[in-house]
Parts: C-alpha cells; structure tokens; sequence
C-alpha cells in the first residue's frame, strides 16, 4: 500500500474535518450543527452526486458492462446479510443480528460521496453509472434481513422461544425500502441529470460541482461530532461485535474486489464498486429495522456503522483499497 | 368549563403516524404534537442529535373523554410495550368555545 | 409548594402575540411558548410543514392563580371562538423559590 | 404555441425538481426538506432577486415608461380581486370569496423567479425595475379584499346573517400588507443593489447569481412536496374553485397581455408582467387573510393557489404566454 | 395504571445538562426534554431569537414518584433560586406496559 | 478620518443589510432568520475565516513578530477587562461588573470578519495569523473576569453583604472557555488550511472564499435584527452604560493603536488588532457568565455589546480607525 497516497487523504480537507469534529467531542466543546443544517447537507450531498452522476452517464450510452454491473451490485447487497447474519447469530438475537445484517449489507452513501472526492484528488475518472448501483444496493438488504429474521423466528430458535413474528405489511415495508429519501433524491436527481445533461449542468455547475467539496467538509465535521457522541455506546458493544466492524467490511471490500475483477471495471469505478460493499448504512437502515424489527436495538447497530467502520473506511480503508485494486490492475 | 381527560404520549417519532392513526380511530377530537422532544428512559438517551430520526422522540397531547381514555390505552399499550415510550393520563377541564 | 392553576393554549402561531398580550393584560407572572406545535382539531390537521406559516401551532403554558384563571379564560373564550384552538385547566403545585 | 419551447422548459431542472417533489409524495417517500431550510431558500431567493434587479435598474434612470408599467402593476393588483371577489360569491360565503379573491389578485414571487430563470434560459432579457413591480403587487390585494369584506359584510349579505365585522385596526393590517417579510426583503435587497450597483455585484456575483439556478431547484423539489400534500384538499374543493383556479389566472394573464400592449413592454419584461397578473399568493396573503379575517378557511384558498395555479403557471402557463406575446409582437 | 408524579421544570438551556445530572442523580425513570422553549417571567422576555444561546429555554418533564419527587425539590429549589426557571408538580396516572 | 472611505463603508452591501435588518424591526415587519440558519451561517463565518487565515498562515513561517503579536493580543484581551471592571464598580454590583468587563475584554468575531471584508474592498492586505489572534482573545477575558469577581465577593464589598461564591469549577469554565464553539471552530479550520495549503484551498475556494461576501451580508442582515431587537433593552440601561459603550470601545481602540505601533505592524494587520481591541463579545462571553456568575443579567451586557458597540465598530468605528493608523504611519 502506497504509504503517499494514504497519508495525502489524510491530509485532505474533508477527512481533517471529520477528525476535527470528533476532537470537538473528545475535548467536550460545546460545538455542534444544527439538526436541520444537516439534514440539508446531506440532502445536497445526495442531489449533487445524482445530478453529476446523470449528466455523465447521459454522455455515454449504458452498454452491457453497465448493466452487468448494476446487477452485480445489486447481488452484493443481497449476499452479504446472508453470512452477517449467519455471523452475528453466534452471539446475538434474531432481531439484532438481523438489524445488522441490513446495516452492513446496504451502503453509506456519505462514504461514497467522500470516495468520489478521493478520486477526484487522485484524478481517477470514473461512470457515473456508480451513483445509480449505490442508490440501488441500499434497499435490498433490508429486505433480505427482514425475510432472514421471519424465517429464524418460524421456527423454533436456537434460544427455545417463540418469538411473534416482525411487525408491518410487507408492501409497507418495501415502500420504505425503495422510495427511502436517499434511494428517491439520489435516483430523482440522477434522472434530472440524463435528462437536462449539459444545458442542466451548465446553469447548476456552481451549486453542484463548485460547492461540493465546501459543502462535504462542513457534512464530514458533523458527521464528527455524530460518530464521537456514539464512542462511548461501543464500551457496551463487546469485543465480538467491534471485532465484526472491522473484519467484515474489509472482508466485504475484498469481495468487492474480486468481483471488479470478474467484471472488468477500471480503477475509479472498482474503487468505488469496492467501498460500496465495506460501507455500512447509518441513515436509511436503522430507520427501516426501527418500524420492522423493533425488537432490535439501534443502540447496537448504529454505533458499529458510524463510530467504527465509516471512520475505518474513510482514513485507511479507501486508500488501502485503491492499492490492492491497482496492484491487481497491474 | 367541561372534564376532560389529559393524554400525553411521547413514542419515537417513526413512530408518530402510528400513534395518530390510533387515535384517529378511537375518534379523539383532537391532538397536539410537538416532534424534535428529547429524552431519556429504559431503552437509553435519545438525544435527537443524529443523521438518522432513529433517536427522536415525538410528544403528543390529547384532551379526551373519559371513555375515549379506555380505548387508547387499550390500543397503545402492546405498542409501547413492543417499541417503548410513555402515557401519561392526568385531569384538565376544557374551556369550552 | 403553592397550589397553582396550570393552563394550557394551542393556538395559531400567527395569532400567538394576541395570547400573549392577553395573558400580560391579566397579569399572570409568565409563560412559557413552545412554537413549531401540530396538531388536528375542528379545523383539520395544520401540519405544520408549510412555506405558509398558516398551519402551525404554538403551545403556552402559564401557572397562575385561581382568580387569574377566570379572566384568562373569560378573556381568551370569544378568541378561540373566532379563530379555533384548545384551552386546558388543570392542578399544579409550584415550587416556589 | 412554439411546442418545442414548451417541452424545453419541462424538461428544465428547475420544473424537473418541481415534479420530483410531487411525485415523492405520490409514491409516499419520506423525503422532506427542514422547515428553517426552505425559509432560508425562500429567503435567499428574495434577497437575490432583489439585489440582481436593484443593480440593473441602476443602470439606467427609470424613465416615465417604468413608473407607468409600476402604476398599471399595483391597479392590475387591485381590480383583479374586485372580479374575482363578485365571481367567487356566487358560491362562497364573504369570507372565503375575499380571502381567494386576495389570494388571486395578489403574486407569487418564487413563480416571478422561475420565470426569469426560464428567460435567461432563452436568452431574453428583462429589466430590474420588474421586481419592484412585483413587490409592489404583493399588498394591494389584501387591502382591497379586506375593504370588500367589510363592505359586504355591513349590509345584510346573500345569507341574511348578520356577520361580525373584521377584525383588527387598519394601520396594523396595512404594516402587515406593506412591511410583510418578502415585500421588505425584495424591495431592501433592490434598494441595495441600487446603492450598491457594480461595485456591489463584483462582490456578491457567486452568492446572488452563480447559485441562484441551484437554490432555485432545490426550493422548487419543496414546492413540489408542498403542492403535492395540498393536493388531496382538492376534493372538498369542488369543480367550481377548481374551474376558477385554471381558468382565472389564463383570464388574469390574457388581460395582463393586453395591458402590456398598451404599455409597449419589451417581451421580457411583458411576459413577467403577465406572469404576476396570472400568479397566486400563498404566503403573505394567507398569513394576513389568517389575521384580518380569521372566519375564512386557508384550507380552500392555499390548495389552489399551490397545487393547481402555480403549476399550471410554471409548467404551461410560461411558454404559452411566452408564445402569445411573441405572436402578437410580429 | 399507576398513580405518578408529574414533574415540570423550565430552565435556561445553558443549565439543562445540570438539571438533567440532578435528575439522573435522584433516579428517575426517566425524562423528556423539549429544547427551542420560549417564555416570560421575572427575569424578563427569553424569546429565543438570538445568535447567543442565553436566552432560550428549556422544559423538561419528568414522571416520577412521590418520594422521588421530594428529592427532585429540595435538590432544585437552590437552583431555581440562583439561575430563575420555574418547577411545578401535578398528578397523573402511568399507562404501565 | 477620510470621510469617502467611511461613506463608502457604510453603503456596502454588509453594512447596509445590516441596516436593513434593523429597519426591518423598527417597521415591525414580519421578516425573521430561522434560527438553525443563523448558527449556520455563524458557523461558516468562523470556518471560512479559520481556513483562509491558515492558509495564508502556511506560506510563511511564522517569524518573532508574529508571535510577539499574539502574545500582546492575549495581554490586551486580559488587561481590558481589569480597568473596565473597575469603571463598571463605580455604578454596579460584582457580577454584572464583572460580566461587562469579560464582554469588552472578549471579541466579537463577527466584526473582525466584516473587517476583513472592509479590508478586501479596500484592497489593504492582512495576515492569516491575526485569525489565530481573533482566536485566543476570546478566551482570557473570561478567566480574568471571574477571578475578579472571586476576589472582589471575597472581601467585604462596598455593598457590605457577604455575597456567595461564583460557581462552578474552574476546570469547567476553563473548557468553557478554551473550547467554546467558536474558539474551537476557528483555531480548528486554522490548522486544516496550514496543513492543507493551496491544495486544500483549490477545492475549497468557491465555498470558502466566493461565497464569503454573500454569507457575511445575510448574517448581518440578521444581526441587524437580532441588534434592533435588543435596542428597547437600552432604556433600562441608563446614560452611564451607554456612555461605556461607546467611550470604552473607542478607548480599547486608541491602546489598541498604540501597541500596533510598538509592534509596528502593517496597516491591515493593525486595523483588525484594533478592531479586535475595540470589539465586544455577544456570543461566548454571555453564555460563560451565565454559567459562572449567574447573578448577572445578560439582559445588560448584551445589549450594549449587540445594539450599540458592534454598530459604531462596524459602520463608523473601522474607517476612523483605519484613517488613524494610516495618518500616523504617513
Ligand atoms: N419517567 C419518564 N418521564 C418522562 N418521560 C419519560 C420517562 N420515561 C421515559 N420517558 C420518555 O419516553 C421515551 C422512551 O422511553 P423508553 O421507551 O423507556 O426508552 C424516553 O426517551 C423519554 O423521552
Ligand atoms: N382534543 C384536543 N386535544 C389536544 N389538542 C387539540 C385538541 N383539539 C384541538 N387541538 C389543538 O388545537 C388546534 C386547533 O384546534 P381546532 O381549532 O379545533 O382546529 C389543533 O390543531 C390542535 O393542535
Ligand atoms: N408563571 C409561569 N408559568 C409558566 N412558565 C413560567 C412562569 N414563570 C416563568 N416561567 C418560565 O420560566 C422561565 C424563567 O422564569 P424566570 O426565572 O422567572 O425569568 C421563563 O422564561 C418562562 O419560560
Ligand atoms: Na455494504
Ligand atoms: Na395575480
Ligand atoms: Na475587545
């Protein structure tokens, strides 16, 4: 691994932000972002990257490597809560090991934004078809781990007890999966973006590209602050469950990796294909388990997504993957 | 002035729509609802300060009849029990218009 | 601890500053505001999630004596008439200081 | 009607966002914006506006011309409500009839904003001193409604009651009418931009200009959430307010049309003169319908303004009054 | 259901962390805060608008029981009486789940 | 004093949104920032003006002068409230005293930063580190301020009653008052533009420089109102505080001034060390007092900092000062 290229990103603006935010926590400042503020950020994180996305997938016509792709992604998310779960049932409850599968199996669309910003350092093109295979793995793992937690509770588990069955229809369910705020922002402003291409960006460039890194480093010291506040909820997580936080996700991008192999992707999209399967989701599937598998504790599963693995992803984890992918390559 | 019945409720707020639909059913006159309600009880701090809405809590208040206290406790309490929060029922008398 | 009335307002936030000046008019000793409320009554859900401020509620509550009640609520009744809202009365004990 | 100019401003990113917010709300995603955040857009956009038409009126002197296209603005403002008023009472109780008739005689200023968007898109210019036009449009109608009201309301009406007057002093309804918070704002802004001229825009450029096509998007995705929540108080409107809401803004644009004729307005600015006579208030007129006649419901007056006229005004209203101006002005 | 105390307090934002470790202190179940409240009293208007946080409020509500509740006051009173705020106490009934 | 250069000050576009503000309160319109924004847009301010000074920081090794310089803005910052608490005894009890002296002694960072636009329209050049100077005069003020007030309650005062101890520990307050947001927030996105440089600065620029001039007039046009608001406050003040305000900043001034001089500092550098000098704080200071000496009233103190010392710096205070330091270097 170049030692380079990993010390740059983390020197570069956006991770230095993350790292400020979680010293503001640590040294008990009383700084903080208004909840609104941040939820604004991370509404024009998703409909820049959809936008740019979609004026530079309009440029090319989707050929079958895309389509491959997307399916391959597709596939990822559904996979990895299969072995998760199988897992995390070692030591946990149906309901919490099924609330983590999801989480590990669906994306963390901030990872992958901080990701592009990476590349775009790096000056690493890559397909603006990897917006729309992010937005599409974040669903189905939630779906996945649902079905896997109504088939362990069918039958009798492993701890004797008869456990009701997860609460909520299922078309309820796959709405909150499919039309989620992050799934419809980021596929809405994708479609804006294929459809305006070029007149499109030229009158946004200055809000949606211009902006960007500002706005991500602002994003990345809240989400700081966010995962420092969730620190101290790991004392009660247990070696295991830490253990699993790092493992997986490196596991998952290896994974990643063999499949980019398979599929023939250059550097920038395999990169990018790869932090999507070692990214966790902290947003759209804790709230989905919430309804589906109140049983479960997001206490458990929120603090491993934020507090280990997406600070594991950002500092060493993209530039790590990014020289496996290119040693590979070579 | 009118006897009423006090309700305050404070659930998650993923959960909120639920709790309103319940009480929709129950027929209540009304209610009140006051989102971004911090807190702390069994299931630990929920301090609202989070990316996700998972650790926000919603306060409702309804003013009720004293049957209409019957039916919502009987409706909200398998699902306090299942996703935590509380109820609280009190006295108030309503100044009629 | 000193017995107390409490009453609670929810009215429109646009027409709060009015419930305010009637509650400094009656002399009550103060209250608290808390803004951003929503709500359901005789006039339909008011979401509060308007570019409007139309459809937002905002909830008061003032601790007050017995005497101050009366007015209060002989004061604000032909308001609420007019524009809708709910007023409650109920028991309290102030810790005074 | 040029159809192609129709169809490019559909598919424009401003409309496309618009249509994005209705359908997430269609197909019930849980995609909202904040609150405080779309007040800030909302506020940004009225700064903007503006400064950008306060440093282009600095330009040249207003002549005789522009005080005579401000005049006919503020009387277009106030007759509209008076027929509105008579054809609304038809069906409506006094109150209700003043306060749609307030909503109708009134503007919106974020449809005054998508259409110079929509002019710069083509390429037409238009002058700043339109923007006082519209801040100039704003109030009249509410006074007007308000003195119909009263006027109404002292003689035994249709129904035979007799009805409580208005309520509330004169002078504090007319601070409300004409220190409302966009009227203030947009006439300030203008006021600075004026003051400041170039000098100013060297320094504001990227935040009042470069931006604007974003913010506007983003605020229009909000609109679109907001109309589509107002849309299903649209049932208990009836075919008669829904007839009223489409086919009085075509009457209010046509006779705006007219007027523009007769005051020779440039095409530019003769298509946002038009825009405003046809647009509909749903800000500063229900707040101060709310305060001074407190019996109508805002449930009828906002649905249409929101969900059927602003539309209808952005979507085909813009090009087709664009068309019937270019026709008439060869 | 349960008969509890139902425990009011309004404070400056500035000093809820120190009323919530009073609290914690005492050993209530647990509590909900409403943060962004407004209001009036001896020390003049707190209306909240301000770039600085010092003139915000904040309610906290608090069901408890009775013993708890005389802990509550006598670890509060010398508080209110340093820093203003208000604290009140009424009777409700805890739907147990 | 130059009168074009202040009259020029005063029709810039911060200032005059500024005044916009608080005309728009003096009218009673309805205009409001939402809260949320407001601390959004303090929080870019300090980010903005932390990352440029860093990177201009960066591109020179800080020499003796510097250092020296920070050294005498602490001393300033921890002198000022000594003799101003004296003053303020004269008419009022320990803790009020006391938290009008930390207020005078303390920074307002939002002067400072309109300073550095005033500076930029006149195109004077300053140095990055006078960030890292804003930065630590804000903490030291506090510390002296209570320790006075310690010491003078310790004694028998003037008004003769044992008066009880301030509270709080000091390990407490001294986070307080070194880690405050604003502290912790500027000294922070200092380091990331030292470390990050003109690489860090090229992605950042349009965020963190375009956008500077547009964010810093809606923040003032919002402390107009939040400084309207507290005028009526004033009444109650009485002629000997308002004599304060306007006399003691002036005063801070003048030393400020005078030690440039020692130091002899460039013309820009030394405009905003007097600024810094003459600034009263509105934000850290009155939170901190009022959790270490709650027996004072903010309801003093802020207003005299907010509706009278920040509108005399900013419209009046920097050309005079900048005309002096100019007449005496010539
Ligand atoms: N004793 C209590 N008094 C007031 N609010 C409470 C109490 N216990 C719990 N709550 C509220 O109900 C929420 C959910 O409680 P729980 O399900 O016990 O975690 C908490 O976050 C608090 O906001
Ligand atoms: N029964 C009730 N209990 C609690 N709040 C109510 C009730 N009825 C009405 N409200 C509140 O008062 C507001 C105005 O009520 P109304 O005038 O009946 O539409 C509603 O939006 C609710 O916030
Ligand atoms: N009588 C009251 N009823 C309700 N809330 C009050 C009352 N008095 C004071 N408050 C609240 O307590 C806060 C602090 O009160 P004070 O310390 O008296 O200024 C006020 O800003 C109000 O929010
Ligand atoms: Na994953
Ligand atoms: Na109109
Ligand atoms: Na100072």
């Amino acid at each position: 691994m170049n030692v380079g290229i990993a010390l740059e990103n983390f020197l570069s603006p956006p991770i230095l932000f993350f790292f400020l935010g979680l010293l503001a926590v640590l040294v008990r400042s009383d700084l903080e972002i208004p909840q609104p503020i941040a939820k604004f950020l991370s509404l024009y994180l998703m409909l820049a990257i959809g936008f740019r996305g979609g004026v530079e997938l309009g440029h090319s016509a989707p050929g079958g490597q895309v389509l491959l792709t997307l399916a391959a992604a597709v596939a990822m998310a559904a996979l990895v809560p299969l072995y998760c779960f199988w897992i995390l049932r070692r030591r946990l409850d149906v309901y919490n090991a099924a609330a983590i599968a999801a989480t590990y199996g669906s994306i963390s669309a901030v990872t992958f934004v901080t990701a592009t910003a990476f590349l775009d350092r790096a000056g690493i093109p890559y397909g603006g078809y990897m917006v729309a295979a992010m937005a599409l793995m974040e669903a189905p793992a939630i779906v996945v781990a649902v079905i896997l937690a109504r088939f362990a509770l069918s039958k009798p588990g492993r701890d004797g007890s008869a456990s009701p069955a997860p609460e909520g229809s299922w078309s309820h369910l796959l709405r909150d999966a499919f039309f989620n705020s992050s799934v419809f922002l980021i596929l809405g402003s994708l479609l804006v973006g294929v459809i305006t291409g070029e007149r499109g960006q030229a009158t946004l460039h200055p809000f949606t590209n211009e902006l960007f890194s500002g706005i991500l480093c602002f994003f990345l010291l809240d989400m700081g602050l966010v995962a420092a506040r969730r620190l101290k909820d790991l004392r009660t997580s247990g070696g295991f469950l830490l253990a699993f936080a790092i493992v997986v996700p490196l596991f998952n991008a290896l994974l990643g990796i063999g499949v980019t192999l398979l599929l023939d992707l250059g550097t920038g999209d395999a990169l990018l294909f790869t932090i999507l399967c070692a990214s966790a989701s902290y947003i759209a599937v804790p709230a989905a388990m919430r309804l589906a598998l109140p049983e479960a504790n997001p206490g458990l599963a929120l603090p491993l997504a934020l507090a280990v693995t997406f600070p594991l992803n950002i500092t060493l984890g993209m530039p790590l993957y990014l020289a496996l992918i290119q040693s590979i390559g070579n | 002035m009118q006897a009423v019945k006090r309700v305050e409720i404070v659930v998650d707020t993923i959960e909120l729509d639920r709790v309103l639909a319940l009480l929709d059913k129950v027929g209540v006159s009304g209610y009140t609802v006051i989102r971004n309600a911090e807190g702390k009880g069994h299931r630990g701090v929920r301090s609202g300060d989070d990316v996700t809405r998972v650790f926000q809590n919603s306060y409702v208040l309804t003013a009720c009849s004293e049957e209409q206290v019957g039916q919502v406790v009987t409706a909200l309490r398998p699902m306090l029990k299942r996703v935590g929060g509380v109820c609280l029922v009190s006295d108030a008398l309503w100044v009629m218009h």
